[in-house]
């Protein structure tokens, strides 16, 4: 099956959105001085590869885009995303180094939203994303099974703490808990760690049957309509138990 | 020709760069609201200061004593290459006799060995950028080109005051590099001189305000 | 991290100083948490009352290294494994010269990477959350204790 | 007792002339204004060939250089030759009578840009090696 050409409008649409006074400040002075490389642990890891130190992941990927205009082949585009989502965490370590502060984990995540927009999002990424919209989690865990864990997790350590709750969907609380959905899937014990502690606290606290899960796989793969919605999941959370402030497990 | 250079010439590029260097400042000032408007939501000018401030002083920012030679020679090079032109007693009497500005001036001894100094500091720099392998990655044919626009004044002025080759011919040659410089600044990376503090207040105050993440 | 710190500090969880961990630990500064979060002094606070033999990474706080899992990389899936693996070699070392036995980790991201780098390059360390430890320590009022003295769980 | 005043009066002006020529016999002999008054230079004296410099700049009156100021004013007709520069401009940069260094270079350059000829950069007055423009 040919792959579909790449949209070069909506990438070029997006550049100029993305190009603020930062990106193009940035893009502007970069003074290519190497200070960034050291900061990269991708760099380091690779024995000094020059090729994983951050201004030039950004120069192949980000420069590239802007240099040509969002005209890139799907090849082209296939190897930016490569080193859009392999190559960098976003982990922000290199924006400390800077002499000039420049950010390329804001440009690195422009740059994945251009290749989640043409389908090039790693598929495995794409799709716990894409749960959220159905599933209002990551790991396509339905309410009732979620609901079930909890359950099961307050049965289980019943003899270890007596009287310990998992309220889910109590309304008027001071609190709402949110996680991550690899804790009800992986790790069903750290719900009831957490309530342990909240328990031995005192604290008043709920949680959501619905917008429970607070990663936001969306950001990561650079949809959008997906992060917005993964986050507002959360906050209607928030709001419909009126609790005053969420507690998230990390 | 002199005549030219140190009069219209001078006053043109004098004018581009402070034009194209407001101009620039306002646009950046523009677009950022109209564009970045996040980055205001939460804006810290304490933040912001303390981090300009310790990426001006040597070793104040811990990139900085992470790679302390580099560190030396960048210092080195951007205080020669701003102090040099400004306090050269040469360059003062000029002001002074056109503009009728005047300041204090180093002595034309200490002006030539910081001038040495620049140019030995240019020359580890675009060393650096032969032989190390993670900046020869991301040098392009502009980086050259900038560190040659920067440093030719400083080259054409040794020459000029050792009265070296033609010592009217080299004159000129100078103040033609002076002038092309002072028009390259607003056009150029060489934008830095003034778009640094832009930069680097904001990421003082991104990751300083919310994070209370030091970025030095 | 902020809660549980706040509780300890503000006494609503006592730690008993008895059954403080002896053995080395060592903290992983997440970037959410840390660098981008702000949260590393509170993060030392616990460790330092959960534990005897407290041993900071050579790299922390703010300037802390990615572990090498985040961004995503994690849910990519196993086709980004062996690359995850690879860059993770700067954490793993990083764990690897402090020389502690236990790893306190509040993200899950870093979780799962740090547990896949300990396999990976055999670094024989046990990856816990703070959740896990704080009730491993902590010096329950006796109407919340368990109706035969069960001490410590697994 | 006329005569008497006359014959004063001329031997009073051969005195004066003799004692004018004196000092413009000495100046023949100037080639750089090394004027003594500065203590560190920065660089080497301008050279200046007084004769050779008059000659070619057309120059007659005394005072065209060696002018008189007296309570800010130039007084006309009235020339200082005799004097040092430095008798009035003093080298330190407040002098109300404008400084030394300054008092040479507008003096020189003024008129050089004025006429349009002579040096009016750096390196021709004050070259780095003295020989090579001072023959």
């Amino acid at each position: 099956m040919p792959e579909p050409a790449i949209d070069t409008d909506f990438i070029r649409e997006r550049l100029a959105f993305f190009k603020g006074a930062r990106f193009k400040t940035w893009l502007d002075i970069c003074a290519h001085c190497g200070y960034c490389a050291d900061s990269c642990f991708f760099y380091t890891a690779h024995d000094k590869d020059p090729k994983y130190m951050p201004a030039y992941k950004i120069m192949q990927t980000l420069g590239k885009l802007y240099k040509k205009n969002g005209n890139v082949t799907r090849e082209e585009l296939k190897g930016i995303a490569d080193i859009a989502y392999g190559d960098c965490t976003a982990c922000r370590r290199c924006s400390l180094y800077c002499p000039f502060g420049i950010e390329p984990a804001l440009m690195i995540a422009a740059v994945r939203g251009m290749c989640c927009s043409q389908g090039l999002a790693p598929p495995a990424l794409m799709e716990a994303a894409k749960n959220h919209l159905e599933f209002g989690n990551q790991m396509a865990i339905t309410t009732e099974d979620m609901v079930e864990t909890c359950v099961w997790m307050e049965e289980e350590n019943e003899e270890e703490m007596p009287g310990m709750k998992i309220p889910v969907d109590k309304e008027g609380c001071d609190t709402l808990y949110v996680l991550n959905a690899r804790e009800v899937k992986y790790y069903p014990q750290d719900i009831a760690e957490a309530a342990m502690i909240f328990h031995a606290a005192g604290e008043n606290w709920t949680f959501p049957s619905m917008g429970w899960d607070m990663t936001n796989l969306g950001m990561f793969a650079g949809h959008a309509k997906i992060m917005a919605h993964a986050a507002k999941l959360c906050y209607d959370a928030a709001e419909r138990l009126g609790v005053k402030r969420i507690f998230t497990s990390e | 020709m002199y005549e030219f250079v140190t009069g219209p010439l001078a006053w043109i590029a004098f004018g581009i760069f402070i034009i194209g260097m407001t101009v620039k400042v306002i646009s950046v000032i523009r677009l950022a609201s109209k564009k970045d408007k996040v980055v205001f939501n939460h804006w810290s000018w304490g933040w912001s200061f303390r981090s300009v401030y310790r990426w001006l002083i040597p070793f104040g920012s811990r990139s900085m004593r992470e790679k302390p030679v580099l560190t030396i020679v960048f210092f080195v090079f951007h205080v020669c290459l701003l102090a040099v032109p400004i306090f050269l007693l040469g360059h003062n009497i000029l002001w002074d006799e056109r503009w009728g500005i005047t300041w204090w001036s180093f002595s034309e001894t200490s002006a030539d060995y910081l001038t040495l100094l620049l140019m030995a500091a240019a020359i580890v720099l675009i060393l650096r950028r032969i032989v190390l392998p993670e900046v020869r990655i991301v040098t392009t044919a502009y980086d050259y080109l900038l560190l040659a626009i920067a440093v030719a004044p400083f080259v054409t002025g040794y020459f000029a005051y050792h009265q070296w080759f033609d010592y009217k011919t080299v004159l000129i040659i100078h103040i033609l590099c002076g002038e092309i410089m002072l028009i390259a600044i607003p056009f150029t990376k060489l934008s830095h001189m003034i778009l640094f503090f832009f930069t680097r207040a904001h990421i003082g105050s991104e990751m300083g305000e919310r994070r209370g993440a030091k970025t030095w | 991290m902020q809660v549980f710190h706040d509780y300890v500090k503000d006494g609503k969880i006592k730690l008993d100083p008895a059954k403080k961990i002896t053995k080395p630990v060592t903290y992983q500064d997440p970037c959410n948490i840390s660098r981008s979060g702000g949260l590393w002094e509170e993060a030392r606070y616990l460790m330092n009352a959960m534990c005897t033999d407290f041993r900071d990474m050579a790299v922390n706080r703010e300037y802390n290294h990615c572990c090498g899992g985040g961004g995503g990389y994690i849910p990519m899936g196993p086709e980004y494994k062996r690359r995850r693996m690879a860059s993770g070699k700067v954490k793993a070392e990083q764990i690897r010269e402090t020389g502690a036995e236990m790893l306190v980790v509040p993200c899950h991201n870093c979780f799962d990477q740090i547990r896949d780098l300990n396999k990976e390059y055999d670094l024989g360390i046990e990856v816990v959350h703070f959740k896990t430890i704080i009730p491993q320590v902590w010096d329950l009022p006796d109407h919340l204790k368990p109706k035969e003295e069960h001490g410590e769980t697994g | 007792m006329r005569k008497g005043m006359v014959a004063l009066y001329i031997g009073m002006a051969v005195l004066v002339s003799m004692l004018c020529f004196v000092p413009a016999h000495a100046q023949e002999d100037i080639v750089s204004l090394a004027d003594s008054a500065f203590k560190d230079r920065q660089r080497a004296p301008a050279v200046f060939v007084h004769e050779e410099h008059n000659e070619k700049a057309e120059i007659e009156e005394c005072n065209v250089c060696h002018h008189l100021y007296q309570g800010g004013n130039k007084v006309e007709d009235e020339s200082s030759e005799g004097q040092g520069c430095s008798d009035c401009h003093h080298v330190e940069e407040d002098d109300p009578a404008r400084p030394l260094m300054k008092a040479y270079h507008d003096l020189c350059k003024a008129c050089h840009r004025e006429n349009d000829e002579g040096p009016v950069t750096c390196g021709e007055c004050h070259p780095k090696q003295r020989y090579v423009l001072g023959s």
